[in-house]
């Protein structure tokens, strides 16, 4: 599945995207460190289909998955 | 202005500052609008922050804000906010939100939040409440470009 | 924008509506001032009240508002509540006020109160209080020119 | 001396001033009552020196008077 990155994430990956294969979030987080090591030292959130979730999650593999950095609006 | 309609989803996104003469149109727009009383407005202008040492001449300064979104759930989040909003100041009238994408200098203005309503207290007690949840919430992010050239992230919390 | 200066009396008085460029060139004023972070403002518009009977279709509505002023002690008591705001938000970079005279017709501008801050907490709290005190304190008298050409008196409390 | 009206005091007195002779507030207050009957219902504040009072106060004639209706500015 594909992962998009953005702002700070997506600028330590080097690219908007990411390709993972996980069926839940907690095998997703462990991908992402592997893969973007910097996100151990980093606040971020994960949305899955727009949505910001906390806890355990089996993920099919056509969900919408972001990775958020801190949010800076306003 | 019938901003009160649900689950109409509203591009809140501009490309580049929002220039004063834009507020104008909109604050001119709702002359017709004589059920209204009062008009807030909430504007974010681009600071140019000292980064790191305070008192050091040579620290830098922030030039611009690059901000980029995640549209998609921006807009959904900011669909449930203006909801709500509504919910809550049921007699407010009107409610209208912007926000920058791309490179905004320091002094430019980045953000807009204005409500209007019969009395003062509805229309202030919104602003107040959508920009806090707008900061909080909106997946919008901010890369500071400094005066030497490097950069950091801004975060809101 | 140097309004913290103490004792010096600014008049706030204009004749005849705000027009919305007006409030735009006062944004616009204050893109040099890079320590600015939030602008807060706060538009008073002429309301088309209805006036005696509720779901009375023949009911004379608010057609204009003639403000007149007692203009010396109106601009005494605005500059003790300027300087009591920038002495409670000393942080607030500027505020401006104004107050039209003359007839504002139904959907114009009467009334603006813009506060800007290097944060928005700052300006928001000194907009809304120098709003309240300003309608509280302010020796402004408002006769309401009804749309069959009777009028009242308008009073904030 | 004269004193100030404003608003729908002017208008009730069909003048923006008023003439008067008082050596106290108090005696001001009768007096604005007996020469403006309309203010016998009416809430009103009277003005010293652009200061509102609301206790008694020897007048010496050199002060700036004026009655003013409710506020209604905004």
């Amino acid at each position: 599945m594909e992962v998009l990155l953005f702002g700070m994430i997506a600028e330590k990956a080097g690219s908007p995207t990411l390709q993972v294969d996980a069926d839940s979030l907690e095998a997703l987080r462990t991908q992402l460190v592997e893969r973007i090591p910097a996100l151990r030292g980093m606040r971020y959130a994960i949305a899955v289909d727009r949505q910001v979730v906390t806890t355990d999650h089996a993920l099919t593999g056509t969900e919408e998955i972001a990775v958020l950095p801190p949010f800076a609006g306003g | 202005m019938s901003d009160a309609k649900p689950h109409k989803v509203k591009d809140i996104f501009v490309e580049g500052a929002i220039p004063p003469s834009f507020i104008a149109e909109s604050i001119a727009k709702h002359a017709t609008r004589t059920d209204i009383g009062a008009h807030e407005i909430f504007l974010g202008q681009v600071r140019a922050d000292v980064i790191g040492g305070a008192g050091d001449v040579n620290a830098a300064r922030t030039a611009a804000i690059e901000y980029t979104a995640y549209r998609e759930m921006a807009l959904e989040r900011m669909t449930i906010i203006r909801e709500q909003a509504f919910a809550k100041w049921p007699a407010m009238t009107c409610l209208h939100v912007h926000h920058s994408l791309g490179v905004i200098k320091a002094g430019e203005l980045c953000f807009m939040v204005f409500a209007s309503a019969p009395h003062r207290q509805q229309a202030r007690e919104a602003v107040a409440w959508v920009v806090d949840r707008i900061k909080s919430e909106l997946p919008i992010f901010g890369r500071e470009i400094l005066s030497d050239a490097t950069h950091i992230w801004k975060t809101n919390l």
